[in-house]
């Protein structure tokens, strides 16, 4: 675990993003059927009228955005439109950019998904040690049914539930969207207040669910560190239970969680985009159900470029934080 | 003659398995007296290391601590509370644990194992003057002093395990329970780490039980030594007595086993199985190994009983 | 006639990969031969980290070489067709150290002695085969009704240790190497296990390669002894002269550290004994044993002593014998 | 003994007793049901769960316990084809790397690495939009194409460290060697973990479906749960409070899930009493 990991590391993160440029570029370009000529026979196909001759416009439009040259060049012109964060034209409200509405949706899933995962890790891991823990009373073991059970269910069907429970039937909370209807967003108290009362649903479902999964991880992990020599010797020392707990019990087992955290990323991230879709929450994932539904094909591609990028920079970033909490992996050769 | 630093009574210790229940002590007595170095000799599914783990009330389940007493001067350790235990741990009565490898929390630096070990103990001491009381125990075991600046996987075997000797020294204990401390080292750093032990004995005037299965070793550092046997003890006497005159069947051949750089190409053993502990032999527990077996043996169990002034053995030849 | 099996300068170096400069040398141009004509037992003496297990794996096949050369009768072992393999496997076996993991827990004991049985067609028939399996069985004082058709976890450290030799006695090699066969078994039962050893090497002529870090026990089987330190030779002779007049400070040290039950003084009266460097230093050139030896000279530190035939069969690396003459290998 | 360990295992007894369940619910269903009461227009619209209809009926008059009895075979069978394939191909390459090493494990290792850094959901969604008359199988297929990482990971961690062990360098001086080695000494011992992946593989495979299937995604002219979710959601079923159209399909799918966390929590300890035994 020296340098070379970090090398090693970087390397992953570089493959990664090529590769997901590579997919991104050619998935679209493999499937029949040409995306601008569906748009457009969809458009005069709603639109009722006689719209001229399709194929003229297509090619038109083809020659616009440089469609229409061999497919290296157009891999090159994808790679120097992506250096300048152009992800091309959002087919469905022309003329918006991909980037910008990305832009525009990103700053929430951030804030609803990285609080809320985070928060979900911390009580989980916390719950889940105590759980464990043989000073623990009993009746907590009660709780272990009911994470197994959280963590079974995908995060968003649960918001479905808590949708139906808390916000029709009680009307403690608003359904969907992420902010008052018509408000304009002001950094003032009540656009803010309004902000977290719309996200409360959307991340207790994710706080909850992910709580399950963590407290059944680091109960696991807390299991296997009872049996260290180190804790017997802790115990030995006549160290109080509560230093035992949390210096020679947590942050032993805190290592391999944050691992599980860096390679379960992904799912994390999938099972937040679908809880916007269900509130209807302005972010990426409600986005990329809005583009899918009206075949918005650059804005999904530009949205899943953006998920990969983002999610493999995380995990790089989580490697390169893990010796801060790992002191036997040192970058410098010893 | 003060009365004994630690004297243990009818120890009992079960393991309750899905099998049934694992006898792992069987009803242990022996004292100590202070200053002194008694040796716990064995084999492995002997019961020393249950034994010593029992005096420090380590036993984790499904291992439960059956019966008898185990007195530090006049308190008996197995009627404390777990609160006043507590207390009591490392400060009256210490250890040195077998795995010096993954004894120490790999992802705390050793000043802060032997500051909390002070700390749980100690409350008044702090800062500055923990820090030269930390430097004067390393320097104690033969460390320098920055080593408590290091974490545990930057230093080697013998390295750590001095670490943890000082641990056990650093509240002035009157009893220190090794575990054997050595067993997973080199011979040329076993004996450094057995003599900085001793003279770290000797200066704090400290009793010390040594558990270990190297009767060579016993030979070299113990004053008294107790041989124990599927759970029980069966021989007790000044170390140099029972080597060169052992009493009981199993300890003669037990010494007998041990090579030496005399005899070449001779070899003893022991034939036979070692006894399950979960439906132990009756009567004596050696019976079925016993060169010298007779009707009684299989019948009823031997008590330990003084044959000789400071000899005490239990078997039905005496 | 050419050596049995034989390592010839042989250096093993692990790691040293794209970024780490260099990698750990396990062991340093060392050379040790086996003769098919003489079955002897020669004991490899070392702490852990000397090399002694890379050794035994290199001997075995298992790993290359970075450099020298592993001859099976005069052959580059690595050099051989894979169809010449099975001869090699009859001639050189092995008994491990781990009793408790050399058998594959999905299986019944008999599995691995069934096995040689078949791969190396011991038996015309499975009954000849079987009464082959319970007579080596009893060679090593285990009764075949009591052993055979159990799982391993049924039965005890030592009788599992008792199975894996019988399995080599069966297969009746020339040679066996032995890495630490009882490190892991009580002493009552070592006995039997180091008597069968002596047997397989007296009554099958089979020459052994003991390994191991405990000097009684090598003192005790073997007819010679080569003392390890950080991959190189630091001492190699009759097991009676490197034990009763061990010449390196190395092994010096090592003979002096065993605790005997019925001599020595009493340890732990002197102060506390500094944690000298205890472990190999990675001294650049020069002996590998200056940091720790009690006679280091200047030349010590410059240049790695070659080894010194002190006497008869006797080797020592060491500049304090520099006057002995020097002769290719031991 | 397999009984016996059963016993003394309730995880994996009631988790592989749920399972055994589903599957005949799911086989049994749909021969049973009278499948015209799943046709659109079969019954008034928005009836409320009585008598007649357990689970009522949706806005397009169909008879949700009818769809539901024949969306859990369609889901079951994505799960089960993506897991199987996933895992047929994990075990494979994970045997392969684990056990040769070398240069075929750099590739297949870096592959897995790669492949977990991405989120499944992405991809999947990129190839699903572009997928125009989107099948069960074909949902399976696509599936299959990630289903295969974790499996990879898992089987090539535990074929390495069973390389290692003495019995296998036993074997090898007993003169087995290559595929026969792999076959008798490592495969057994794998069993256990064989199952454990296979669990893991079908559950995340679910998770995947359900959730492309909730993005509308999935097949469109046969019943899945996460389909009936995605119309039920699309109808705005959730808001206008009808629990009975997208309860049923959750509450299978919670039932499913749980029973394989249960199957897989009972694997993990049969996995390591088979250590414990061996250690």
């Amino acid at each position: 675990m020296t340098l070379e990991y970090v090398v090693r590391r970087f390397a992953l993160l570089v493959v990664v993003l090529l590769l997901a440029v590579t997919v991104n570029f050619i998935i679209p370009r493999l499937t029949p059927g040409d995306p601008i000529e569906q748009k457009l026979s969809q458009l005069v196909a709603t639109s009722g009228g006689q719209v001229g001759d399709i194929t003229a416009m297509v090619q038109a439009y083809r020659a616009r955005f440089g469609l229409d040259q061999p497919l290296l060049r157009q891999y090159v012109n994808y790679w120097v439109a992506l250096m300048h964060l152009d992800l091309g034209f959002s087919l469905d409200n022309f003329p918006e950019r991909v980037a910008d509405a990305i832009a525009a949706a990103l700053p929430w899933t951030v804030g609803l998904l990285g609080l809320s995962t985070l928060i979900a890790f911390g009580i989980g891991s916390i719950l889940g040690g105590l759980l464990a823990w043989p000073g623990t009373p009993r009746g907590a073991r009660v709780a272990i049914p009911v994470f197994m059970l959280l963590s079974a269910v995908p995060y968003f069907l649960l918001g479905i539930v808590l949708v139906f429970l808390l916000a029709i039937k009680l009307k403690l909370f608003p359904a969907g969207g992420g902010y008052p209807f018509g408000v304009i967003l002001r950094f003032d108290l009540a656009s803010i207040t309004g902000i977290i009362h719309h996200a409360a649903l959307p991340a207790l479902s994710i706080i909850l669910a992910g709580i399950g999964a963590w407290a059944l991880a680091m109960r696991g992990m807390i299991i296997s560190v009872l049996g260290e020599d180190y804790i017997t010797l802790a115990e030995a020392k006549g160290l109080p239970e509560r230093r035992i707990f949390v210096w020679y019990g947590l942050r032993n087992a805190l290592l391999p969680q944050v691992t599980t955290l860096a390679l379960t990323l992904g799912h994390v991230v999938s099972g937040a985009i679908l809880v916007e879709v269900i509130f209807s929450y302005p972010g990426i994932g409600f986005k990329l159900y809005q583009a899918i539904l009206a075949k918005d094909y650059f804005m999904i591609q530009g949205i899943v470029l953006l998920l990969i990028v983002s999610i493999a920079l995380t995990m790089f970033l989580l490697d390169l934080v893990y010796p801060l909490i790992d002191p036997r992996i040192v970058y410098r050769r010893r | 003659m003060t009365g004994p630093v630690l004297s243990v009574e009818a120890l009992r210790v079960a393991y309750h398995t899905p099998a049934g229940a694992v006898r792992a002590v069987d009803g242990v007595s022996f004292s100590l007296r202070e200053g002194e170095r008694f040796g716990l000799a064995g084999e492995s599914g002997s019961g020393k290391s249950t034994t010593a783990l029992a005096l420090m009330r380590l036993i984790k389940a499904p291992g439960r601590i059956e019966g008898g007493r185990v007195l530090l001067g006049d308190t008996d350790l197995l009627a404390l509370t777990d609160r006043e235990m507590r207390r009591v741990r490392f400060a009256q009565i210490s250890l040195v644990p077998q795995g010096a490898m993954n004894s120490l929390n790999p992802v705390l630096r050793i000043r802060d194992q032997l500051a909390d070990t002070i700390a749980a103990h100690d409350t008044r001491v702090s800062g500055g003057d923990l820090d030269t009381r930390i430097g004067g125990l390393l320097e104690a075991v033969g460390l320098d002093r920055d080593v408590m600046w290091m974490h545990p996987h930057e230093l080697s075997g013998g390295m750590k395990q001095r670490v943890c000797i000082a641990m056990a020294i650093s509240l002035r204990p009157k009893v220190i329970v090794a575990d054997e401390p050595t067993s997973a080292l080199d011979v040329v750093v076993q004996r450094q780490v057995i003599e900085t032990l001793g003279a770290a004995q000797r200066r704090l005037g400290a009793s010390i039980i040594l558990v270990g299965h190297d009767v060579g070793l016993m030979a070299r550092f113990v004053d008294r030594i107790g041989v124990m046997y599927a759970g029980r003890l069966v021989e007790v006497g000044p170390v140099g007595d029972v080597i060169a005159d052992p009493l009981h069947p199993y300890t003669q051949l037990l010494i007998a086993s041990v090579p030496d750089l005399e005899s070449k190409g001779v070899f003893k053993g022991i034939s036979g199985l070692t006894p399950s502990l979960l439906s132990p032999p009756p009567g004596c527990p050696f019976h079925p190994r016993c060169p010298k077996v007779f009707e009684r043996c299989p019948v009823d169990e031997p008590a330990l009983r003084e044959v000789k002034p400071g000899r005490w053995v239990s078997c039905h030849l005496y | 006639m050419p050596s049995l099996l034989e390592a010839r300068r042989v250096t093993k170096i692990f790691g040293g990969g794209l970024l780490r400069r260099r990698g750990t040398v396990a062991l340093d141009d060392l050379s040790l031969a086996v003769h098919d004509d003489r079955p002897s037992i020669t004991a490899i003496a070392g702490e852990s980290g000397s090399g002694k297990t890379t050794l035994a794996r290199l001997l075995l096949g298992i790993i290359h070489p970075t450099s020298g050369t592993i001859l099976y009768r005069g052959r580059n072992l690595h050099g051989m067709a894979r169809a010449e393999w099975p001869t090699f496997r009859r001639d050189v076996q092995a008994i491990l150290q781990d009793p408790f993991e050399a058998f594959n827990p999905f299986y019944r004991v008999d599995h691995v002695l069934t096995t040689a049985v078949a791969k190396f067609r011991l038996a015309a028939s499975v009954a000849e085969g079987h009464a082959l399996i319970e007579h080596a069985l009893r060679q090593v004082g285990l009764r075949p009704e009591e052993t055979l058709g159990r799982y391993p976890h049924q039965l005890s450290g030592g009788q599992r240790q008792r199975v894996m030799v019988a399995r080599a006695m069966l297969i009746r090699p020339r040679v066996i190497i032995a890495d630490e066969p009882v490190s892991m078994v009580d002493a009552s039962l070592r006995a039997t296990i180091l008597e069968s050893l002596l047997a397989l090497n007296r009554a099958l002529g089979s020459s052994i390669v003991y390994i191991t870090h405990d000097l009684t026990t090598a003192y005790q089987v073997s007819d010679r002894i080569l003392v390890l330190y950080a991959g190189s030779v630091a001492e190699s002779g009759d097991a009676d002269a490197v034990i009763k007049r061990p010449q390196h400070p190395y092994t010096q040290l090592l003979v002096e550290s065993i605790p005997l039950a019925r001599s020595g003084s009493r340890w732990g009266q002197s102060s506390a004994r500094t944690a000298a460097r205890d472990a190999p230093g990675d001294t650049a050139g020069g002996c590998k044993f200056a940091d720790r030896c009690p006679h280091v000279m200047a030349v010590c530190r410059r240049t790695p002593p070659p080894l010194f035939h002190t006497e008869e069969r006797r080797a020592v690396a060491c500049y304090l014998y520099q006057d002995a003459p020097t002769a290719g290998s031991s | 003994m397999a009984l016996a360990s059963l016993g003394r295992n309730p995880a994996l007894a009631v988790g592989l007793a749920l399972l055994g369940l589903i599957i005949v619910v799911a086989i049994a269903g749909p021969v049973l049901l009278n499948q015209g009461h799943a046709r659109v227009g079969a019954f008034p619209p928005g009836l409320r769960p009585s008598g007649g209809h357990l689970f009522g009926t949706d806005t397009q008059g169909r008879d949700i316990f009818a769809v539901v009895t024949l969306a859990t075979p369609e889901t079951l069978k994505v799960g089960l084809i993506a897991g199987s394939v996933g895992l047929s191909i994990g075990t494979l390459l994970g045997l392969v790397s684990g056990y040769f090493g070398g240069a075929i494990d750099t590739v297949i290792r870096t592959a897995a690495d790669v492949m977990t850094t991405i989120p499944g959901i992405a991809v999947l969604v990129l190839v699903a939009t572009f997928i125009q008359k989107m099948t069960v199988e074909l949902m399976a297929l696509i599936i299959a194409s990630l289903a295969w990482i974790y499996p990879t990971r898992a089987i090539r961690a535990q074929t390495l460290s069973l390389r290692e062990r003495a019995y296998v360098q036993i074997a090898k001086l007993n003169g087995v060697g290559g595929l026969e080695l792999v076959v008798r000494e490592i495969l057994p011992n794998l069993l256990p973990y064989l199952a454990a992946s296979f669990v893991a593989a079908v559950s995340n495979a679910l998770i995947a479906t359900i959730g492309l299937e909730a993005l509308g995604l999935g097949p469109q002219n046969s019943f899945t749960l996460g389909m009936m979710i995605y119309w039920g959601q699309f109808y705005g079923a959730i808001l206008r409070g009808m629990w009975w159209w997208w309860g049923p399909p959750i509450a299978l799918i919670l039932i499913i899930f749980v029973s394989l966390l249960l199957t897989s929590a009972g694997l993990d300890q049969v996995v390591n009493t088979r250590i414990r035994r061996a250690a």
